[in-house]
């Protein structure tokens, strides 16, 4: 099991919406912020298929394939790949 | 939609969640000598699930039988997951309200969205598709900023469940107190549609068939979410754990929807019941009861999200979407496969016995076996209801006179309760299934019935906190016909009531009085207009550290419309403007009291039951045939305010001339009995009047529409102005 | 001509557009399963508005992995007809049926209510029976529906007439308190290069009737029958 | 202007309905994936208040208390924090 953790993020320029709303509700909180911008994060546990080092680039690269066509937009997000041995905090499930 | 920001307010948790037993030692007692020895661990959970105020009604069953719950036309009273009406021709309406409160005011997304999944599918385990939602809302006053996120978030959370799974939204109210700070009030209410030869019934019967768990995976959310929500709300206690907040995923009650459907179309699923408060324990053992057989059930074989989980979370697990069904052995797959093909699981967890008894095992062995009927029927706890004291009243009776009345009707306008919700129903999905002839908006909702046309429903909910903190009896009373009112404006004539009663600890004697004084409140009323009730709820414990809520019975009504196809008559420039009902109105209770002067402002106006009947028959008929422009009942704000909204809703100025009264302020602003405002043709005005002769209704004449400014009384606004105090609410949420 | 509209796991208007179709147009409509790979012998195909999959990731973005986009695609390419409705449209640019992406609305929340939309291109099946400047007036109901596509894509767009509704006023100007969610160019929905897939936010199923305030959105619908049947007769 | 980057995440068993759609997407384009859990991530600019290594101390003490009273629900989620000084663009947290 190896897990690949991925953020994506909007490309400059995009308009943040739900970054803006999060600022918004910020500021009514009294807090100053200039600006807040909001991003994915997914953890994806991946079976096994290589040993060491090798597991993690073998993630690593099929993570990014994932992340050209389909969990990200590439029109307008960006995306970053982190790969781990073993599976996240929790269980999965049965 | 991608999961709404959700706008946390570090509401605390109870610290009265089971640590220790959550029973009263005689409570324990009745339980062991009825068992005959004392109950395990897991046994004493369930109990203690089973036997809390929210599962258990201990203390408002006996009150709650002084309800009118028959009726020619009620297929299915209170008793079952939720009441059915029969509509004619082959179909009957399902309908019912809960409430959300304590998960709304720990988790206002979740804890709202999780309210709206589970009245659905209350709804459905009736057999029925659900068609329509209300939600009735209570906060704080806006110009807090926890209260604005309060709202914020419960808003997100219906709309984020309601637009998902495709059922609009398509009425509700808001009001706000202080008494509602730290516990807002969420109450939602739904209809649902079935063939009435296809009602299905929460029964497990006949011995042999077997039980079906259909749905999403158990996980450890919400294991003691009854217990909870029978608790008070204490800012004092650290956040306990994440098992008081339940999360739903739409999408899968969608899917569960569908397939629940397809399910019951086959003909071959012979019991249902949603696994809601008190989980697979409550939803297996109601069966169980109500048809007086027993259940076995294999806890190894209930679909879980996690593993190692106890058999106590398997069974007090609130996980959402999951039903249960009781059919057939060898019809089991049939329906397992439907429910797989929608993506849900589905797989046998059990069986129906002869016996009575709620068995339960796991690895092999026994973890329960208590009397089924034992565990659905806790003891009633009696309290002596002791009226308050009326001293805080005589006190608060500072009443200045009013000194600019156009200012005031600005001030009521930008008020909560009277401002457009525009920035609230915007956010729901009010017409999806296509079905909403008369959109949110302006008075109750009219949806149409393709199955059976050219008829038609109307749906609105009413309640008013204020009235009942004067007068529980007289306020519910009047929340009942308000409600009937807003039907009778639409031509509808009332088919059923279901309700929320809200309320504080039913420990505390004074408490207790004021619900007992609302039920009989509502009963009198329902009594006097002929309409069951058919259902609702119970919410108690709705106190914060900072005191209790007020007293909020809720009422939600459906009403049958024989044609919706018939379209008033247009209003014009010199169409008159007539008041139909009793002229008198009072302060007490009123929103003007509140704004005036800062208190509940002295007594409520005395209800009338056959006028209000007078009164609302001529008013449907007048509707029906077509001879009023716009009707529109006086209810928050008083006369000026109905005047007021009917100049937006018309987009024309009004000339006003009212009768000669004792007290400015209680013409313009008090709240009363039954009355309504009506836009009438010139031409129709002698149709009108003679309805109102042949009712027996008094009839004003009040003004006549036309201009751009309101004019009544030393009031001039213009239309734009008016229209801006109304638009409030969009600065706010 | 024979319909089809698809049913994803989670789709809520399929039903809607299986009445409008069937019960208000006398239209012969199949019911489509997401998991069927063949739309072969369907002449126009919907797919309906709804949260496929919950919306989750993005609106539109799981379903467009559905077996049945295979059948949908093919469609495509044979010149059936395609109507993406709101979460139909965010589905077919998922699937890159259509170009460009639905973004979040501006302010961040699901906004239900009517807007006035202006026909800018008669070249695509379902705007065919309608003028150029023609206003509708259509509900919305969504929360991703600000329609973005990078300058130059869009530059195209406007040149070769794929953009097929504008969010206008009713006097059918495209002034900024017109556009509900923020969308480019005020664009509600646009079609393909060929004019046969056409995707856009507003819902014509809902205001296809006279009971339901408006019957602007059948004139769509009517459009494609009519110009369908003149194609068979072609043919 | 400081920085902060926020990683909210469920606990552990808490139901993840995203995840489990996510993962059903990528199991339609052909990829064995165990699990999908998602997070948010958020990059909020704050002016700073302070200079050098206090800077990120006092935004990330403030970035805490948002996410315990507004961004998070602590019944549910966890959070991790890192302030950089600078506006947005720069690494994400480990
Ligand atoms: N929370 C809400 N959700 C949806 N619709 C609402 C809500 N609150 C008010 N409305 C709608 O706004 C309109 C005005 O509300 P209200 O003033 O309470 O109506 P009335 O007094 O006529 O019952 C009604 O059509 C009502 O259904
Ligand atoms: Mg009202």
């Amino acid at each position: 099991m190896a897990t690949v953790k991925v953020l994506i993020t909007l490309k400059p320029g995009v308009l943040d919406a739900p970054g803006q709303a999060i600022r918004q509700g910020l500021r009514a909180l009294g807090y100053e912020v200039e600006e807040v911008r909001v991003g994915k994060y997914l953890e994806i546990v991946v079976p096994e298929r290589a040993a060491g080092e090798a597991v993690a680039n073998a993630a690593s690269a099929e993570a990014d394939e994932m992340c050209a066509r389909f969990l990200a937009n590439p029109l307008i997000e960006t995306w970053q790949i982190a790969a781990l041995p073993g599976g996240v905090g929790s269980e999965p499930p049965a | 939609m991608t999961a709404p920001v959700r706008l946390h307010d570090g509401v605390r948790l109870s610290d009265a969640l089971p640590a220790e037993v959550n029973l009263t030692a005689e409570e324990y007692r009745a339980i062991c000598a009825s068992l005959g020895r004392a109950p395990n661990e897991v046994e004493r959970h369930c109990f203690e699930v089973m036997w809390s105020e929210h599962c258990a009604y201990k203390h408002s069953r006996e009150i709650l039988r002084r309800l009118p719950t028959a009726g020619a036309r009620v297929l299915q009273g209170p008793g079952e997951n939720a009441g059915v009406v029969d509509l004619g021709e082959g179909w009957a309406v399902v309908w019912k309200m809960e409430s959300h409160n304590h998960p709304s005011a720990v988790d206002p997304y979740h804890g709202a969205a999780t309210g709206v999944g589970g009245i659905i599918r209350d709804v459905l385990a009736m057999g029925a598709r659900p068609i329509a939602l209300l939600d009735s809302l209570r906060f704080g006053p806006l110009d807090d900023v926890r209260a604005r996120r309060l709202l914020h978030g419960v808003v997100g959370g219906i709309a984020g469940y309601g637009n998902s799974i495709g059922i609009p939204t398509v009425g509700g109210e808001v009001a706000v107190d202080p008494a509602y700070r730290e516990n807002p009030l969420v109450n939602v209410a739904c209809l649902g549609l079935v063939r009435s030869d296809r009602i299905a019934r929460g029964r497990a019967d006949p011995p042999g068939a077997v039980l079906l768990y259909a749905g999403a995976r158990t996980g450890r959310d919400g294991i003691g979410g009854a217990a909870f929500a029978s608790d008070a709300l204490d800012a004092e206690t650290e956040p306990s754990d994440r098992a008081a907040v339940q999360i739903g995923d739409p999408f899968a009650g969608k899917c569960l929807v569908e397939a629940t459907l397809e399910a019951l179309g086959t003909g071959h699923v012979l019991g249902l019941q949603d696994m809601g408060a008190g989980g697979l324990t409550c939803a297996a053992a109601e069966m169980a009861a109500r048809s007086g057989r027993g259940v076995v059930i294999n806890l190894d074989r209930v679909p879980c999200r996690e593993s190692g989980m106890t058999s106590r979370e398997i069974l007090l697990s609130e996980s959402q979407e999951r039903m249960l069904l009781v059919a057939a052995a060898e019809h089991v797959e049939v329906l397992a496969s439907i429910f797989r093909r929608w993506g849900l699981v589905a797989d046998v967890v059990g069986r129906v016995t002869e016996d009575g008894r709620f068995q339960v095992q796991a690895g092999g062995a026994s973890v329960a076996d208590l009397p089924a009927a034992l565990l659905t029927h806790a003891p009633s706890r009696r309290v002596v209801p002791v009226p308050p004291s009326t001293d805080g009243v005589e006190a608060s009776r500072a009443r200045p006179p009013l000194r600019d009345p156009t200012r005031m009707l600005l001030r009521l306008l930008a008020t909560p309760e009277v401002c457009g919700k525009q920035p609230i129903f915007e956010q729901y999905d009010h017409m999806v299934q296509v079905r909403t002839v008369v959109r949110p908006g302006f008075g109750a909702a009219v949806l149409r019935l393709p199955e059976s046309p050219p008829r038609g429903l109307a749906l609105t909910v009413d309640g008013n906190g204020r009235w009942c903190a004067v007068d529980p009896y007289g306020g519910a009373a009047a929340s009942v016909l308000e409600a009937a009112a807003n039907l009778a404006c639409v031509g509808a004539e009332p088919l059923a009531v279901t309700d929320c009663l809200n309320f504080a600890s039913p420990e505390v004697p004074e408490v207790f009085w004021t619900f007992v004084r609302a039920v009989d409140g509502i009963a009198a009323a329902c009594r006097a207009l002929d309409v069951p009730v058919v259902g609702g709820n119970v919410s108690f414990y709705n106190e914060g550290p900072g005191g209790s809520i007020l007293p909020t019975p809720v009422v939600a009504m459906v009403g049958l419309i024989p044609d919706v196809r018939g379209a008033p008559p247009p209003a014009a420039e010199g169409d008159g403007l007539i008041l139909l009902g009793a002229p008198e109105a009072a302060l007490g209770g009123s929103l003007y009291a509140r704004e005036a002067w800062g208190n509940h402002g002295g007594a409520l106006f005395a209800v009338d039951f056959p006028a209000a009947a007078r009164t609302l028959a001529c008013v449907r008929e007048a509707v029906r045939r077509g001879v009023i422009a716009l009707a529109h009942d006086v209810s928050d704000g008083g006369l000026a305010v109905a005047l007021a909204e009917c100049c937006l809703a018309l987009g024309s100025g009004a000339d006003i001339l009212l009768p000669a009264a004792e007290r400015t302020d209680a013409a313009l602003f008090g709240e009363g009995g039954t009355r309504i405002v009506c836009a009438v043709p010139r031409a129709r005005l002698p149709d009108v009047r003679a309805l109102a002769l042949e009712h027996d209704v008094p009839l004003a004449v009040l003004g006549t529409l036309g201009g751009r400014l309101l004019q009544i009384h030393g009031i001039v606004l213009g239309l734009d102005q008016i229209r801006r105090a109304w638009m409030r609410l969009g600065s706010v949420i | 001509m024979i319909w089809g509209v698809v049913t994803f796991p989670g789709s809520n208007c399929d039903r809607d557009c299986v009445h409008v179709l069937r019960d208000v147009l006398a239209q012969d409509v199949r019911e489509v399963w997401h998991e069927h790979r063949s739309l072969a012998g369907l002449d126009a195909v919907v797919l309906p508005g709804g949260f496929s999959y919950g919306d989750y990731l993005r609106a539109g973005a799981i379903a467009a992995t559905a077996p049945v986009m295979v059948g949908v695609r093919e469609a495509a390419h044979r010149g059936a007809v395609i109507l993406g409705i709101c979460n139909g449209f965010q589905i077919l640019t998922e699937a890159g049926l259509l170009p460009g992406t639905l973004l979040p609305n501006r302010h961040f929340r699901f906004i239900c209510r009517d807007v006035w939309v202006r026909v800018e291109t008669t070249r695509t099946p379902f705007t065919r029976g309608l003028r150029v400047g023609d206003l509708l007036r259509m509900p919305i109901a969504h929360a991703e529906g600000r329609y973005m596509v990078p300058a130059e894509v869009r530059a195209q767009l406007e040149h070769q007439a794929q953009v097929v509704f504008r969010y206008v006023d009713a006097r059918g100007r495209a002034v900024p308190s017109a556009n509900p969610n923020g969308a480019v160019r005020a664009i509600a929905g646009v079609c393909n290069a060929q004019g046969n897939v056409v995707g856009l936010m507003p819902h014509p199923e809902r205001c296809a009737e006279s009971l339901m305030g408006s019957t602007d959105g059948r004139r769509l619908f009517e459009s494609v029958a009519a110009s369908v049947l003149t194609a068979m007769a072609g043919v």
